[in-house]
C-alpha cells in the first residue's frame, strides 16, 4: 500500500489500462500537453505520444460523439470533460448516441468508453461552473454512473469503468484532487474494483447516512461529531449509481431505520429523491421516520464565499438531518 | 414509377445517336454488365421504397419512415464504390444505402415492420438501420447526430493504421447545426479519412435551404478546411466517378472531403408528411419526376448508348419486384420481438454487482 | 365554452398573446410557413407575419440561445421546439444561460420566455424520438415546468407561462394534439390558469393517483376501471412541476392514506421518485402503505409495436400498482 | 508595467520625427484631448487588473480570475466607438470590457470581492460582470455560449426597428464551439446587427490555435456568410477606426460582421495558471511585453507626435492608480451579500401558487 492522491491514483489507472489495452485512448481539453486542466493525465503524453493523448478543440459535442463514433468500431475511448459543466453542450451525444447505440442497433453495436471528469462545486466558481450533475445522466438507461470518493476507490472503479462494455460516466470530485489515501500498489497485481458494489466507509448502529462522491467526506466528520454526541452512524458510501447496490441500501436501514440521504446536487428530482424512493419502495415497514435529503440549497451556485458556504451541503445540516430523524430536535 | 417501362424506347433514339455506333458495351468506363447492375439496384432501392409506402398505408410499418425516392443515385454513387469494410452512416433517410452497403432487403424491411427477422431485431425500426458487420452504421434520428459518430470511425481507422474510408451522409438542413462545424473542423486538423457527403436536397422538411443560408451548401464547409465538391446526385455515372476519385484521396491519407451532391425527394419529407404543400407547389414535384429521376436518367443514357433493351429493362423490373415482394414477404413472416427481448440491449454488460434497472416490474 | 382540440387551445394562447403583446414572438423549426411540425401554430404567420412567425434553420442551440438573448433585453420569445427529444442540443443554452441569468447578474437580468413543444413518446418512433424529458428540466432552479393535459389547462397554462417573468419549460404531449375538450370562449373574456395549482381530475377516497402530463388521461382511465371493483381514486393532476403544489398532494395523500405516482418518463430519478421523497417527508405519518411509481420501462424505447406497448405505462400496471397499495393482491 | 513611466521619453525621439513638426494637436484624426483619455482608459484596465491580481494574491478574490492585461486596446478599440445604448457581451474575460461600457471600478471589484456593492450584488464574480443599464450584458462562463445571445440581442434589436448594434467578443478557441457556426449563419440569414470580434491571443488556455484548426481565425466564418476582417488588436487607432467602419455599416443595415483581432494575454489563462509553461516560453511572452504592449504601443506613437509629455503621462497614471486604490477600498468596505440574498434573484416571479424551492431549509 502506498499513500498517493487522488489525481494520482485516476492517473495510475489510465496508465495501466493504457498499458494493458492498446485501444484506450484519452481526447479532451488539455489533456496531453498542458497534463489535463486538472494535471490528472499527468505524464501520460509523454509515456503514450500524441496517438493515444490527444488535445481537442474546445468542441464538447463534436468530441463526445468522435468517442461514441470510435467505440462503435472497438476502440475504448476515455473522453475528458474538463468538468461536467460543460457536458451540457454534449449530452446529446452522451443519450442519444452513447446511451441508446447498443438498444437501437438491436444489440450490434457496444459503445464501451468512459466520459469522465470532475463534477460538483469547487470554491467560489458561480453559478455556471459549480454543478453536481448526477441526475442528467442516472435518469439514462444505457449509462452507467460512477462516483468514487477516495483515491482507491477512484483507481479501482477507473480501471473497472474503462474495461466495461457499456459507456460509464465517470464523474471526479473536483475538490477531491487532492486528497490523500491507500491505494494498493501496482506491484501487488491488477487493483479493480467491481461496478455496483456500495462501500460501508464507517459503521454504527442508529442512523445510516447515505451519500456518493465529495460528500462522503462531509458524512464521516458528521459522523464523528455524532459520535460524540452518542450517536453512532452507518456511512454508506455507493460508489455508483448505475449500477446501484440496492441491497446494501437496504441492508444498512433494516439495521438502523432512519436513513439521511446527503449529496452535493440540488435537491428536486435529485439522485437522493430516487434513493428515497427506493428505500420506501423496498424497506417501508422499517422505517421509523422518513428518510431526509441534505443538499445544495435549490439555487444557482452564488460566487460570494458567504453565500456560497450557505449553499452547499454541511455538516450542521447534517447532524441536524440526523438529530430529526432520531427526533432528537 | 411506371412510366419507366413506357417512356421513349431506346428505338426511338437509335438513328439519332450515331455516336454511339460501332462503341464497345461500355460507357464512360463502366461495362454493360455494370451498368446493368447499376441500374437493377436503383431500381431496387425504388421498388423497395414503394412496397415500404404501400405496407405503411396499411399499417404494417409505423412510427416515422423517410423514403428515398428520387435520390437512388445518391445511394449508389457514394456507396459503390466502397470496398465492403469501409464504413457508412446516414440520418434516419437510410433504408436504401443499407441496401446499397450490402443489406438484405428482406432483413430490412422486417426492420420496418419491427419484427424479429429486423435487422436491428425489430428495435430500431425505420430510423434505425443498422448492419454492422457490413460497416453499415445506421440509421441515426438526430439532425446532424451521425456527423461526430463518423468523424470518430474515422479517428479510428486513422488510430488503427487502416486505409478504410468512412463516409458520412447527411441532410442539407444538417449543415446548420453545430455538430457539422466541429466534427468537419476536428476531421480537417486531423486529416481523418471521412467524405462528407450532403444530400442536398434542398429542403429540410418543409424549408427550403436557401431561406435559412446565407450561402450554398458547397460553401458551408469553407470555414472548416475540409476541401468541398459539387455533384450532380442524379447523375450516377457523374457521382460514382467523383466518388472514387474521392475515395483514392482519402485512402491514400488526403484528409476528409466535402461534397454538396444536388438530389431531390419526390415523396413528402416522411410517410406523415404531405409530398408537397405551401412549401413547393405539385408542379414543382411532377417536373422533378420527369426531368430528374435518377433511374430514368441512367436508362436512357443506357438506351441511347445502345446498352439496354426495353426486355432487359422489363426483365430487370420484373426480377426487382420480386425481390421485393418476397423481403416484404420476409417481414410479413417474421415473428414479433419475445417480449422478453424489452430489457436486452439495454446493456453489453450486465454487471454482476448492484441494480441496473428501476422499474421494477418482473422481468 | 367550446369543444376544441389541444391544438387549437395551444393556437388561441398563442394567437391571443401575440395580439396582446407585441413583445411575443415565435421562433422554431416549420413554425411559419409549414404552420409547425403539428401544426400548433397554424395561420400565426398569416396573422403576423414572419417577423414574429419566424422559422429557423436546424441549430436547437443556436435558436435558443437567440431566444434567451432576446429575452435578456425585454422581448418574450415563445421558442418551440420541434420535440423535447431534440432540445438535448439546446440543453446549455437552457440551464447555463436561461436558467442561471437571473440570479448571476444579480437579479439585473430576467429571462421571460417559453421553450415549448411535445414530449414523450407518440407511436413507434423508437429511442431517438421517445423521450419524456420532464427530470432535465426539473432538476433546475431558475427554470419553471408546466404540462398541460388538457385543452383547457393547454391555453390556460400556456397564457400564463407567456406572462411569467422567468424562463418557462412548457411541454405538450405528442399524443395529445387531437385531444378534445371544452375551452371558455375567448370573448368571455382572457382565460389563464396561473402555474402551480394542481388539479383534481377525479375524486375518491381510497388511493391517490398522482400524475402529470399526457398520463392522466391513462390514469382517468384507471380510476373508472377501478371504481367497477369498488375502489375509488382520487386522481391528482399536477399541471406545473415548477411551481409544484404541494399542498394538493399532501392533501390528497392525508385523505387516501395511500398513493401511486404515474408518469411517461423513465423511473430511476423521476418526477415520481422526488414526488414519493415529498411525500414521505411531509406526510410520512399518513401512509399505509409505501408510494407506488408505475413509469416507462427502464430501456430506450424500442420501435416494434409489441414491445413498446409492454415499455409504456400502462392501465393494468396501474391498477396493479392500486392493487397493491390497497394490499389487495 | 513598470516601463511605462521609465522607457524612452518624447524627447529622445523628438529629433528624429521632423514629420510631426507644425501638426495640429491631433493624430489620425483624433485630438489630443481624446487620445490622451485613450491611453488613460487603458492604463486604467492595466492598473485595474494588476490589482485584481494583487488581491487575488491575499485571498481577496476567489474563484476562477482571467485577467485582460496584454488586451486593452481590444476591449477600448472595439467598445470605445459604441453608443452608450448599443450592447456588449463577452467571455469570463470580462472586467475590462465593463470598465469599457462604462462600469464604474468599484462596483467592478467589489463583485470580484464578491461583496454587496459588486455590479452583480456579489452574486456573479468574476466571470458574471453585469451591467444591464449601460447595455453590458456579461460575462459568460461556458466557451461560446454567449454567441448565440448576442445573436438574440441582435435579433431584439432588428424586431424593434432600432439602430443600435450589438457587439460579441469570442475567444480565438470559442470558434470551435457548434455555437459559433450557429450563431453566425443565422445572423446572416437575417443581416442582424452583431459585430462578432475574437479576441485571437492564440491560445485558449495552453492550446496553440494552430493545434485545434486547420484555417487561421480569420477564415473560420467563411462558411456562414458573415463578412471578415483582421485587425492589430495591439493598435489602438487600427481597431478604433475598423471598428468605427463596422459599426457605420451594421448601423446602416449591411448585417453582421466578424474580426479577428490579434492580440496577446500577457498573463497565464486565469490566475490559478502559470504564465508560461510548456505550452509557450518565458521568452515568448517577454518579447510580447516588450513589442506587442498595446499601451506602450499607443503612448510611444503619442511620445512621437508630440501629443505626451513624460509628466503628463506619470499624473495620469497616478491618476488612474488613486481610482483603482480606491475600487479596491470601496470593495474592501462592502459587506458581504446578507444570508438572505441565497435565495433571492432565482426568479424574478414568485408564483402565488405552488412551491418553487424544494431544499426545505429555512428561508
Ligand atoms: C436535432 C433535430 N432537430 C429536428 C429534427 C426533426 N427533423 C427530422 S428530419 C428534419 C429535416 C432534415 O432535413 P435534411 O437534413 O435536409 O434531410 P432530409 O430530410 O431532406 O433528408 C427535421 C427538422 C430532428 N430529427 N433532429
Ligand atoms: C464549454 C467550455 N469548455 C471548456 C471550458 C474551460 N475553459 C475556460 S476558458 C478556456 C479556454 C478558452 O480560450 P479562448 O476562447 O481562446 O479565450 P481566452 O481564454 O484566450 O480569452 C477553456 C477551455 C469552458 N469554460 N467552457
Ligand atoms: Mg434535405
Ligand atoms: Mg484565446
Amino acid at each position: 500500500m502506498a499513500t498517493i492522491t487522488y489525481r494520482e491514483a485516476l492517473n495510475q489507472a489510465l496508465q495501466e489500462e493504457m498499458e494493458r489495452d492498446e485501444s484506450v485512448f484519452l481526447m479532451g481539453e488539455e489533456v496531453a500537453e498542458y497534463d489535463g486542466a486538472y494535471k490528472v493525465t499527468k505524464g501520460l503524453l509523454d509515456e503514450f505520444g500524441d496517438r493515444r493523448v490527444v488535445d481537442s478543440p474546445i468542441s464538447e459535442l463534436g468530441f463526445a460523439g468522435l468517442g461514441v463514433g470510435a467505440a462503435m468500431v472497438g476502440l475504448r475511448p476515455v473522453i475528458e470533460f474538463m468538468t461536467f459543466n460543460f457536458a451540457f453542450l454534449a449530452l446529446d451525444q452522451v443519450i442519444n448516441s452513447a446511451a441508446k447505440m447498443y438498444y437501437m442497433s438491436g444489440g450490434q453495436i457496444p459503445v464501451p468508453m468512459v466520459f469522465r471528469g470532475p463534477t460538483g462545486a469547487a470554491l467560489q466558481l458561480a453559478a455556471q461552473h459549480s454543478h453536481a450533475c448526477d441526475t442528467y445522466y442516472a435518469h439514462a438507461p444505457g449509462l452507467k454512473l460512477v462516483r468514487p470518493a477516495t483515491p482507491a476507490d477512484a483507481k479501482g472503479l477507473l480501471k473497472a469503468s474503462i474495461r466495461d462494455e457499456d459507456p460509464v460516466v465517470f464523474m471526479e470530485g473536483e475538490m477531491l484532487y487532492n486528497l490523500k489515501g491507500e491505494v494498493p500498489d501496482p506491484e501487488d497485481g491488477d487493483f479493480v474494483i467491481p461496478l455496483g458494489v456500495a462501500d460501508l466507509k464507517r459503521e454504527g448502529d442508529d442512523v445510516s447516512i447515505i451519500t456518493h462522491g465529495s460528500t462522503v467526506h462531509l458524512a464521516l466528520q458528521a459522523a464523528k461529531k455524532l459520535e460524540k454526541d452518542g450517536i453512532e452512524a452507518d456511512v454508506l458510501d455507493l460508489r455508483s449509481l448505475r449500477p446501484l447496490d440496492v441491497d446494501a441500501i437496504l441492508e444498512t436501514v433494516r439495521k438502523t431505520n432512519r436513513a439521511v440521504y446527503l449529496e452535493e446536487g440540488w435537491p428536486y428530482v435529485g439522485i437522493g429523491s430516487q434513493i428515497v424512493a427506493t428505500i420506501q419502495e423496498e424497506a417501508f415497514d422499517h422505517l421509523d421516520a422518513p428518510v431526509l435529503r441534505v443538499c445544495q440549497a435549490d439555487v444557482p451556485m452564488p460566487y460570494a464565499k458567504n453565500l456560497e458556504q450557505k449553499a452547499k451541503p454541511s455538516v450542521d445540516l447534517l447532524i441536524d438531518a440526523c438529530n430529526r430523524v432520531l427526533y432528537r430536535s | 414509377m411506371a412510366e419507366t417501362q413506357t417512356k421513349k424506347s431506346k428505338k426511338d433514339k437509335a438513328g439519332t445517336k450515331s455516336s454511339n455506333a460501332g462503341k464497345e458495351e461500355s460507357l464512360e468506363g463502366f461495362s454493360k454488365e455494370e451498368l446493368h447492375s447499376f441500374l437493377r439496384e436503383m431500381l431496387l432501392y425504388r421498388r423497395f421504397e414503394e412496397k415500404a409506402e404501400e405496407a405503411y398505408a396499411i399499417g404494417k410499418i409505423g412510427g416515422f419512415c423517410h423514403l428515398h425516392i428520387g435520390q437512388e443515385a445518391v445511394a449508389l454513387g457514394f456507396i459503390g464504390p466502397l470496398r465492403e469494410d469501409d464504413y457508412v452512416f446516414t440520418s434516419y433517410r437510410d433504408h436504401t444505402q443499407g441496401l446499397a452497403k450490402g443489406l438484405k432487403s428482406g432483413p430490412v424491411m422486417a426492420e420496418l415492420y419491427g419484427r424479429e427477422g429486423g435487422v436491428s431485431g425489430g428495435k430500431g425500426g425505420s430510423m434505425h438501420i443498422f448492419g454492422a458487420e457490413l460497416g453499415f452504421m445506421g440509421g441515426h434520428g438526430i439532425v446532424g447526430g451521425q456527423i461526430p459518430l463518423a468523424a470518430g470511425v474515422g479517428w479510428a481507422i486513422r488510430y488503427r493504421g487502416e486505409d478504410r474510408v468512412c463516409l458520412c451522409y447527411l441532410g442539407d438542413a444538417a449543415v446548420n447545426q453545430g455538430a457539422f462545424h466541429e466534427a468537419l473542423n476536428m476531421s480537417a486538423v486531423w486529416k481523418l479519412p471521412v467524405i462528407y457527403v450532403v444530400e442536398n436536397n434542398e429542403y429540410g422538411m418543409g424549408t427550403h435551404f436557401e431561406r435559412v443560408s446565407a450561402l450554398p451548401v458547397v460553401d458551408r464547409a469553407l470555414g472548416t478546411g475540409v476541401p468541398a465538391h459539387s455533384v450532380d446526385g442524379q447523375d450516377l455515372i457523374a457521382t460514382w466517378k467523383l466518388m472514387d476519385e474521392l475515395v483514392g484521396k482519402v485512402r491514400s491519407g488526403e484528409g476528409p472531403q466535402y461534397v454538396d451532391a444536388r438530389t431531390y425527394r419526390f415523396k413528402g419529407h416522411s410517410m406523415s408528411d404531405p409530398v408537397h404543400g405551401v412549401y413547393r407547389t405539385k408542379d414543382e414535384v411532377e417536373e422533378k419526376k420527369k426531368s430528374d429521376d435518377p433511374i430514368i436518367v441512367l436508362r436512357d443514357r443506357l438506351f441511347d448508348a445502345d446498352l439496354l433493351t426495353e426486355e432487359e429493362l422489363n426483365a430487370m423490373d420484373a426480377d426487382v419486384m420480386e425481390e421485393v415482394d418476397e423481403a416484404a414477404e420476409f417481414a410479413e413472416n417474421s415473428p414479433f420481438p419475445a417480449e422478453e427481448e424489452l430489457y436486452t440491449h439495454t446493456y453489453a454488460e450486465i454487471n454482476e454487482h448492484g441494480r441496473l434497472f428501476f422499474d421494477r416490474r418482473d422481468r
